[in-house]
């Protein structure tokens, strides 16, 4: 068991790839992802419509060091396209750690 | 004779399940088509018209009236978001009246198809190579849109706003990715699929189509009519952000699809279109994209409302296009015509 | 006679079906139909059978025979709920009598749907009027079962159970919101959609059955066969369930079908309905709904336990009727018009 | 970066309506709603089959305040036709806040 | 209001119902999952595709008895199958608990 | 000659709507197939060969030919992991061998509805039988593949590996739970589907193709153009994985197929078979499995990595098959019968 940070990033789809790019560029390649949630935000409403807007839940978990990082790259992709981004503490059970 | 179109246009099972779509959302019904249907009902209307169009095309070859339509096809995607910027820009921002006018300058593929089965009940031949007038009207429209944006509004403006911001500052080559731009423009999958479909078509002409006509035909009116229910429900569900929107915005999205289509209808009768890739020309001039640039603005130009550009194409044209609009047309083009 | 007709009935594709569903849940086989693919299949058959029946009914018209088999649903849809009620009662509380006896006197559209194929299988003639009976016998159980729990539950006694609970008590009034109930009854997804395409096709007639034949009845029995292999799979789920249930249930859900069946028989008999209508007409006695009312029980009397009155309606009734029951109605049908 | 609370909502779907009328009177307007999920509670099992038994999970960030008016809402809510609700803390980075 | 555990479990969906029978073995017979999300792990990328590679989301809360016993159950199927689990924090509102 | 097949085999919408989804990959459109309709897609094409494999079983009965037929089917499904094995072993380690070894003794069910459908346009025959070769080639590699890792890993190595963790190890009984193991192979919902409508084509013969064929044929070559374009899609986003996969692996990916197709001819020959039922059995010991085995692998060989056999048998096999192998082997199939 280890203390892990998990970010959790709610967004519009089509800001996606540059989220998962950020993510990758610090450092952390391994995140899940839940497609088409349907969201109530600034921007109106998001649902799983024939309108095209959907939302993507990313949800990673990563070291204090990454978050840092990640944080920086996400923050501004945020800021211009709009969506939320939450920090938490947790534990983390897996055993085996390949990467850190 | 305009009310005896209206009526028979009305009066036919699609644009009726629009109505019933639309109602269930009055009377808060429940009903719903869950993701990912209506992306199964898009996904095969786009290829069976784009298979279809491409099996014609090949019939009719290319022909002088061919490029004549297809130049005035282009010229029009690349006119309408020009003077429809500067009507808006009276009431607008410039992002949102670029947003806007893209929105307008494209087309939507559904519109287009119900006007097909229209001519089809009425009897009225068109032409397969519409189809590829449909998919090049689609982008054009996106790149205009963008070189507003880029033309009318100050860029260090939105570095002001983000200085304000905690965050680090988007430099402005991010902000204009132009490789990105022309991907939603170009390969989007509404005109990825559209083209792809209607290049498959050309390849494998009357052969691939004997194999595929009960799947791409006889289906065609059934799906059309689930995709029509579930635009009612989606049409009705927008209309609340009419409210914020203004009148302004609800009678822009009435009277320039008919301003776009009276315009294409004089293109149409210089170029000595038949009635029918008249009509299907005015509806594609008239019409607006609810998907395909939306998402591209979405990404390109975030500072524009996405409630404003979505909900005018989809709450107020759509509608106005597949109840009124195709009849009032091609009332038009049987005024002209004869 | 008997087992001939309960043979041609199970060999047919769609029960053979819903039986290797079944299958696939007992041997474990990880076989599914994943959501929210039975929801299409299902928002198509009820469609179909609306659409077909609202354009079968303009040609048949509205005479008395219409008029008296509608009364006669509309009285069985009350009258059902009413005496299960009272024979539920002996075992299980106001609360879930209520929410069964409710699931009891409305329909499923499916079986109704099976039942048909069967008639057509056996080139048995049915009228097209007999789905504005189906679609009439929905909601009434719902308004009746809450009147029931309205009449036989104590208010103070729910209000009590809630001081207990930390939270703040909900007033009755809340608890039974008529517009709430209104529109679950007549409003859900399912009556909504039954009887807009109902309405469509009385507006489209003979004209748009042309256009949407090719969609709405090549592949109805197609679409029928996926959808009871979806229903093989849940009916099966449910089976687990029935061990909490208890025997008391199983047999109510067994007996109480036919009983119902045998009353409609009746009814059917002194209308004078043909052999056709009345097997249907039985069809919708003996069945239960396992959607729309569980969906209105689960707002409305949140106190009745979902997994009585779903896996009763899903797990016997269903199966019952789908396997035995339709052919053994046929039987009495038989035995009583000859 | 602010800390903020999260609001987690695991019910019926039949009950959305009715959680997020009460989201809205706490001042929550934006929310994520995560459709179809699978559940096993108290009332049997939920699963996205054809029964109709469906479970929304909405989650939404709030402040405090926002909190405790939401919890005396959604409580009743609950209690009457089951689910759950979960309060957990969390850093929002979303740098402009909008409203309040 | 008490507050509970929060257990999370993304892994591969063929791992779904030895996890679902971890859980029941240590008192845990509530829970919800979210199916079909996209992963990107060590094993590679898990997406909704034909590919049959498919994630399961698995979300139980519990109290901390359990929490032990549910963490010794699980971990060696995720040393084996691959996945993650988190434990983290949480309070729980519905106020009528008839289980524990 | 087999220049011209390779070309008839291209110029057909489903393999140029494969063609098309790769495309999308590689220009980075956004063109995607929701899931679950790829599954939608893919439980009819199931549903649909096996019913109508029934149907012509009945028809042609059993015979010595059919007889031997399965005889070879089960042969090479059980051989081909055998041999494979030990090529790869060469390269690989037992538990990745042994997973590759038997995605290839297994089959794709697409692979040979699509040489089904070329079949049907060069208008050659072939047996409905040959449904009954495939479903009986899908499991015994899996049993196969098990018994190699058996055999050639040493449990006590796995141990050790896992006492390095922090759990608790898992002791070997657990991990070679026969019971699951065959379930995965014989009742994964492939085969459980395949040979369920398999049994219902027999149990209801000519009669029940009639009511389904609307269904069960006319929509086939469609809903096949829109598999094969999601395959597409999957197989380009799998080739990046190549990278890490090597040279060998990629031979043997191309290589194999052409080998396990020249036995395959061999025996077809010996037997006896027609051309059209030759083709169709090369395509079965040439195809490897992308969705059974590698879900059986997951979940009974967890030591060997997805994305190497997953990605061999997709995005290397399945295309090679589908472009190439099918007129090769077919041009194998000419040379050798006349
Ligand atoms: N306070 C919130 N709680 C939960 N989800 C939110 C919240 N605010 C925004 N979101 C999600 O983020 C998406 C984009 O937000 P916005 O940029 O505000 O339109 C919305 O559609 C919601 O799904
Ligand atoms: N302890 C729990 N952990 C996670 N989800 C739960 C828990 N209890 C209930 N749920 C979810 O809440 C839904 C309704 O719960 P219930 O009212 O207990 O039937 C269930 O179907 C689950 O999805
Ligand atoms: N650090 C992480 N953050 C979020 N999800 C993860 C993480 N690592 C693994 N996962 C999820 O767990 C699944 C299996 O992981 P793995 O066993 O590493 O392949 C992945 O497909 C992801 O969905
Ligand atoms: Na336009
Ligand atoms: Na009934
Ligand atoms: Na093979």
């Amino acid at each position: 068991m280890r203390s892990v940070k998990r970010i959790e990033i709610i967004s519009d789809s089509i800001e996606f790839h540059k989220i998962t790019a950020a993510l990758k560029q610090a450092g952390i390649a391994r995140y899940t992802v839940i497609r088409n949630v349907e969201g109530h935000g600034i921007r109106g409403t998001t649902t799983t419509d024939l309108d095209g807007m959907e939302n993507d839940y990313v949800i990673a978990i990563c070291t204090p060091t990454q978050l840092e990082q990640a944080i920086e790259l996400i923050r501004p992709i945020l800021n211009r396209f709009g969506g939320v981004c939450l920090i938490s503490d947790a534990l983390e059970i897996r055993s085996i750690q390949l990467e850190e | 004779m305009n009310a005896s179109l209206i009526l028979s246009n009305i009066l036919n099972p699609p644009v009726l399940f629009f109505f019933l779509g639309m109602l269930a959302i009055f009377v808060r019904s429940d009903l719903e088509i869950p993701a990912p249907l209506p992306k199964l009902f898009s996904l095969y209307l786009l290829f069976a018209i784009g298979f279809k169009g491409g099996v014609e095309l090949v019939k009719s070859g290319i022909n002088q009236e061919v490029v004549l339509t297809i130049l005035a096809a282009v010229l029009m995607a690349c006119a309408v978001p020009l003077y429809t910027f500067f009507i808006l820009r009276w009431k607008l921002d410039a992002y949102n009246a670029a947003a806007i006018a893209a929105t307008y300058g494209s087309i939507s593929a559904v519109t287009f198809i119900t006007a097909g089965s229209f001519l089809q009940q009425l009897e009225i031949a068109f032409d397969g190579y519409m189809v590829a007038a449909l998919a090049l009207m689609e982008s054009p429209a996106i790149i205009v849109g963008l070189v507003l944006v880029k033309l009318f509004t100050a860029p260090q403006k939105k570095h002001a706003a983000e200085l304000g911001s905690e965050g680090t500052g988007v430099d402005d080559a991010e902000a204009f990715n132009w490789s990105e731009v022309l991907r939603e423009a170009f390969l989007n999958s509404s005109v990825f699929l559209l083209v792809g479909s209607l290049l498959v078509g050309i390849l494998t002409g009357e052969h691939g189509w004997e194999t595929l006509k009960p799947f791409a035909q006889d289906l065609f009116y059934g799906v059309l009519t689930f995709f029509l229910l579930d635009m009612g429900l989606v049409a009705a569900k927008r209309i609340k952000d009419l409210r914020k929107t203004g009148i302004f915005l609800i009678a822009f999205a009435i009277l320039i699809p008919m301003l776009n289509a009276a315009i294409g209808l004089g293109l149409a009768y210089l170029i000595g279109m038949s009635q029918g890739d008249a009509l299907l020309f005015c509806v594609l001039c008239a019409s607006a994209s609810y998907i395909a640039v939306p998402a591209a603005m979405r990404l390109t130009v975030p500072e524009a409302n996405p409630s404003l550009y979505v909900s005018a194409a989809l709450a107020v044209t759509f509608p106005f296009n597949i109840i009124l609009g195709i009849p009032l047309y091609l009332y038009g083009v049987n005024l002209l015509w004869y």
